[in-house]
């Protein structure tokens, strides 16, 4: 475990991906859900980001100045990432508002037991 | 013939390409765009594997000006290039068969969107199929994962926008473990690349670092794909799903979308970690639990149901459970009877959805068993097309069901005692359950209520539909009957794969 | 005896109407009287004992298997990171191909700022794929909200923000700048930190912002449906395309005709530029584009 | 350098609890938002200024706008009190 006292933002990334896990899981608000899931997704890029970093190094853009540089591969692919997390925030949310337009409410539970009623009384 | 080497890059830019076309074109225009798109698609594969096959070794394709560690590469064999023809084969015929359905459940002016969705599509199968990147193919597994949700949520019933929120939530779950896992792989190998990041693995395996991270990054990266394609604890959002969706949408759902997932699984387990690590083999054995337990709960589960489409679902769930049970059992034999499986339920799953779609359509548009009665009297060509499927499915030996379980049996001999018994048994127990249902499907729709004189539909609308899902029901039964040949292509093609 | 009975049921194909857990339930649309007849026969069948779903009984067994689930692999996460490579310390194994990136990005890419090059020219797959993944999102989102007929409009009337001055009065002052900068941020995405993404979504931002303050009418004149179709379309074809060139040529080793021009001027780094204005465009009119969907359901 | 960094982690941590945890939605997408500004500050101190602007731009930007848009076409439609009551179960 000492060497979890090293790797402290790593551990946090990992405490940050854990927290929207479990909002992803326990809570039945569909909006709680997704930033649930936009937790987990900005833990996982933290995850990444701090892989590359090393103490002292400076941006990945050629100066004078700069002795020696950042690994630049993770900051490209939490790039890619950002954007794969903003598309799908956008999707979900919008699949929020169409199922509040139709049933009402966004509390899973009861959507499911809406759905079902509408099933039976045909 | 060297320009054939193009074809892969080309195929998955072209189908890129063509889906910015298809926002700009109307409704009908977008679907004529997409089956030429999808035809040149199947010109284009069915090229690469004859080039593969005349040149019998894989070919690594340069995607940019730089070379293997720092560029990004594509690579393609026969196996790849047999699993991208069938996968653009049946897109085609799902797309040209269920073009009816598309137009009776999508608002008129989205039709376009409909099939924008079915080229990114396209090109994203095509894409995990070849790429020889890791992180790529995160990138086209999540547009995969966001065009299967687009064309779900295309049906604008209340069912179908709450089952897309539900495949999106586990979905997306699966996704972000996958994510993390590569993450873990690439801190550890340093390398993005499969074969690179396999060598940094064998050093890493002899010296012995790094063993707890790189167990966590195999159950990582095993169970986000396995959460993702509908493994046995995961598949209950495969009834709802394919249930309400268009037909269309779960003929290529069901038959593409999760094949793309497990064959991604596939190529990482050959090519990255390696068959003969230790901690694969037990990730492997767990996949094999899970996947019997999934063909028995899917079998059961399928029984229980009273309407046609959630049956099929549920037996679609067992299928995949077929497929992690030939992973699991491993070496070649196992393997080759994994892909030889996945290759057979990609062909077959869209046909029954097809033909149960169109024979729900003769008897009021109700999916219920009670209404079916009869109606492959009112619909002769859907009838005939849901009989092969399902005789398919059961294994009966003309058609390529048997092929494959015969090839799972043999495949599970030279293991140990309890592993081929709980397959044999597996295998005998589910093919009675299958059997049980489907006969009863069969028996219903064929018996016509008490003496109802049954009006048979016209031919004319159902052309199209009859004429892809024979072509369908054809390249069933010859990979059933001609089964040696294909077996000894995914044979090489392994061989090659790693 | 209940199990023959319920063969005998099942073969007679009367519903079953034990749900299975979690799902929306089975579509029954039988018809009225049968429905009533199976209706008394299931309530006897549910009396006889054999309990129908409880919906309290799933939330609890699903709450323990998913707090364990999460626990699990918190803990074995923690535990892999704790025997992860230092944190901050140069791993030398990453470093191989880092530092081929640090050393050989001017002369091979031209571009000042390391990750613009490689993310347009190294590893060029991956970006395309990701302007695609926007690319569905938009559709997508399209798919959900857009109302085309124009009688929908009624339900969700907003309250307009247009007649407050104190957003006008800023918006006169920031839309300007915040544009100016999305658009300094693109052009210089090859030089400076930024590049495609950062100035699309600081452009797009500034877009959203134009909307907001001057209200829809204005914001419709400035990016009418047509030219965003044919705005996004064309530069994600080109994006495409020169995309498609330079993989093209790189695979097959020809030479690209594409010069590299002077490191540290604008019209350098050879490809770089215009496929940060063509991502840089793609991703502005998407940001629009979704935040209209969500505003009005349509781009007028 | 470090223990700004270190207070800054902790502070992502509060956000993210808080966010998770808050009974009303509109308080979790605020505290959502700032989370996403905290983060973007952390990104430049992990010496990676590209993702600082597109943090900046799109978490607090485009996501916390969408958020905000949903909320406001909930609560249009919804009625009031019914909407607290659904928010705290």
């Amino acid at each position: 475990m000492r060497n979890l006292v090293y790797n402290y933002e790593e551990a946090v990334a990992v405490v940050l991906f854990g927290i929207g896990f479990v909002t992803l899981l326990f809570h039945r608000n569909l909006i709680k859900k997704i930033i649930g899931m936009n937790i987990m997704d900005t833990g996982v890029f933290l995850f990444l980001a701090s892989m590359g970093y090393v103490k002292g190094g400076s941006a990945p853009i050629y100066a004078e100045n700069a002795d020696f540089y950042v690994n630049p591969v993770p900051a490209g692919l939490v790039l890619t990432g950002i954007v794969v997390s903003v598309s799908v925030t956008a999707i979900m949310l919008s699949l929020a508002v169409r199922l509040h337009q139709r049933y009402g409410t966004l509390n899973l539970d009861e959507i499911y037991r809406i759905a079902r009623e509408k099933i039976n009384e045909r | 013939m060297d320009f054939f080497r193009n074809f892969p890059f080309i195929s998955i830019v072209f189908s890129l390409f063509s889906a910015v076309v298809c926002s700009l074109l109307p409704g009908k225009a977008a679907r004529i765009w997409t089956i030429a798109a999808e035809a040149i698609l199947a010109l284009l594969s069915a090229g690469t594997l004859l080039y593969t096959v005349i040149l019998g070794e894989s070919v690594t394709y340069r995607m940019g000006h730089f070379g293997a560690p720092w560029g990004n590469e594509i690579r393609f064999g026969m196996l790849e290039a047999l699993t991208a023809l069938v996968f653009a084969l049946v897109l085609l015929l799902s797309v040209t068969g269920g073009a009816r359905y598309v137009i009776r459940d999508v608002p008129p002016k989205k039709i376009n969107l409909y099939y924008l969705l079915i080229n990114l599509l396209g090109a994203a199968l095509l894409a995990l199929v070849y790429t020889n990147d890791i992180f790529t193919g995160y990138v086209f597994l999540e547009i995969l994962t966001l065009t299967s949700g687009g064309i779900l949520m295309i049906r604008e019933i209340g069912r179908t926008t709450l089952a897309a929120t539900r495949y999106m939530i586990l979905n997306l779950l699966g996704s972000g473990l996958f994510l993390l896992g590569i993450i873990l792989f690439y801190d550890v190998t340093g390398h993005l690349l499969m074969p690179d990041m396999h060598e940094a693995l064998l050093e890493l395996g002899k010296s012995g670092e790094y063993a707890l991270p790189l167990s966590v990054t195999t159950g990582l990266v095993c169970g986000g794909l396995a959460i993702k394609s509908g493994l046995f604890p995961f598949h209950t959002w495969m009834p709802d799903t394919y249930g309400f969706a268009t037909p269309t949408s779960s003929a290529i759902l069901s038959g593409l979308v999760s094949k793309g997932y497990i064959f991604l699984l596939i190529k990482i387990m050959t090519r990255v970690i390696g068959l003969d690590n230790p901690i694969l083999t037990v990730a492997r054995n767990i996949l094999f639990l899970f996947g019997l337990l999934g063909i028995v709960a899917g079998s059961v589960l399928a029984i229980r149901q009273n309407s046609v489409m959630r049956m099929i679902s549920y037996s679609s769930a067992a299928q995949i459970g077929y497929i992690y049970m030939g992973i699991g059992l491993g070496g070649t034999a196992g393997f080759a009877a994994a892909i030889f499986h996945l290759l057979t339920h990609a062909v077959t799953k869209p046909l029954l959805f097809l033909s149960a779609a169109s024979l729900m359509e003769v008897s009021g548009d109700s999916p219920v068993f009670h209404d079916l009665q009869g109606a492959a009297h009112r619909n002769r060509g859907a009838g005939f097309l849901f009989t092969v499927g399902a005789m398919s499915m059961i294994g009966i030996p003309i058609f390529a069901g048997f092929t494959s379980k015969l090839l799972f049996s043999l495949a599970a001999i030279g293991h140990l005692p309890f592993k081929t018994f709980s397959v044999l048994v597996i295998l005998a127990v589910s093919t009675i359950l299958n059997t049980l249902y489907f006969i009863r499907t069969m028996i219903r729709i064929y018996t016509s209520p008490e003496g109802k004189k049954e009006d048979r539909t016209p031919f004319g609308p159902q052309l199209s539909c009859v004429l892809s899902g024979s072509v369908m029901a054809a390249m069933n039964v010859i990979l059933g009957l001609q089964s040696q040949p294909v077996l000894a292509l995914i044979e090489r093609g392994l061989a090659l794969f790693s | 005896m209940r199990i023959v009975d319920r063969i005998r049921r099942w073969l007679s194909e009367s519903p079953d109407l034990l749900e299975d857990a979690g799902g929306i339930g089975e579509t029954r649309d039988l018809p009225r009287e049968v429905m009533r007849r199976e209706q008394h026969e299931a309530d006897r069948f549910l009396s006889e004992g054999a309990k129908s779903f409880d919906r309290k009984k799933f939330r609890t067994v699903y709450g323990i298997l998913a707090a364990a689930s999460a626990a699990i692999l918190i803990g074995v996460l923690l535990t892999a990171v704790a025997a992860l490579p230092r944190y901050g310390v140069e791993n030398e194994r990453m470093d191989e191909v880092a530092d081929y990136y640090i050393d050989h990005a001017l002369e091979d890419t031209g571009a000042v700022n390391i990750v613009s090059g490689m993310i347009l020219d190294y590893r060029a797959f991956d970006t395309l794929g990701e302007s695609f993944v926007l690319f569905t999102a938009l559709n997508c989102v399209l798919i959900l909200l857009r109302r085309d007929e124009p009688g929908e409009e009624g339900e969700d009337d907003y309250y307009d923000l247009t007649h407050d001055n104190i957003l006008r009065k800023a918006g006169l002052v920031m839309v300007p700048s915040v544009i100016l900068f999305g658009f300094y941020v693109m052009l210089n995405g090859h030089l400076s930190p930024g590049g495609g993404f950062s100035g699309g979504a600081v452009v797009g931002a500034g877009l959203i912002l134009t909307a907001a303050a001057f209200g829809n009418a204005v914001s419709a004149r400035i990016v009418t449906e047509k030219t965003f179709r044919i705005l996004s379309g064309t530069a994600l074809g080109f994006y495409c395309l020169a995309k498609s060139y330079s993989f093209y040529t790189g695979a097959n080793g020809i030479e690209s005709v594409v010069p590299l021009g002077t490191p540290g001027s604008i019209f350098s780094a050879g490809l770089i530029l215009p496929l940060d204005i063509a991502v840089g465009i793609v991703v502005s009119l998407t940001m629009y584009g979704i935040y209209r969907m969500f505003r009005k359901g349509s781009l007028t | 350098m470090v223990f700004f960094k270190i207070v800054l982690l902790l502070l992502l941590i509060v956000c993210a609890v808080s966010a998770a945890f808050s009974k009303r939605l509109l308080a979790s997408v605020i505290i959502f938002m700032a989370y996403s500004l905290i983060m973007s500050i952390t990104w430049i101190l992990l010496e990676a200024p590209d993702l600082a602007i597109t943090e900046a731009a799109v978490g607090a930007g485009v996501s916390g706008i969408l958020f905000l848009m949903t909320l406001k076409k909930i609560k249009r439609t919804g009625n009031e009190e019914k909407e607290e009551k659904d928010e705290n179960r």
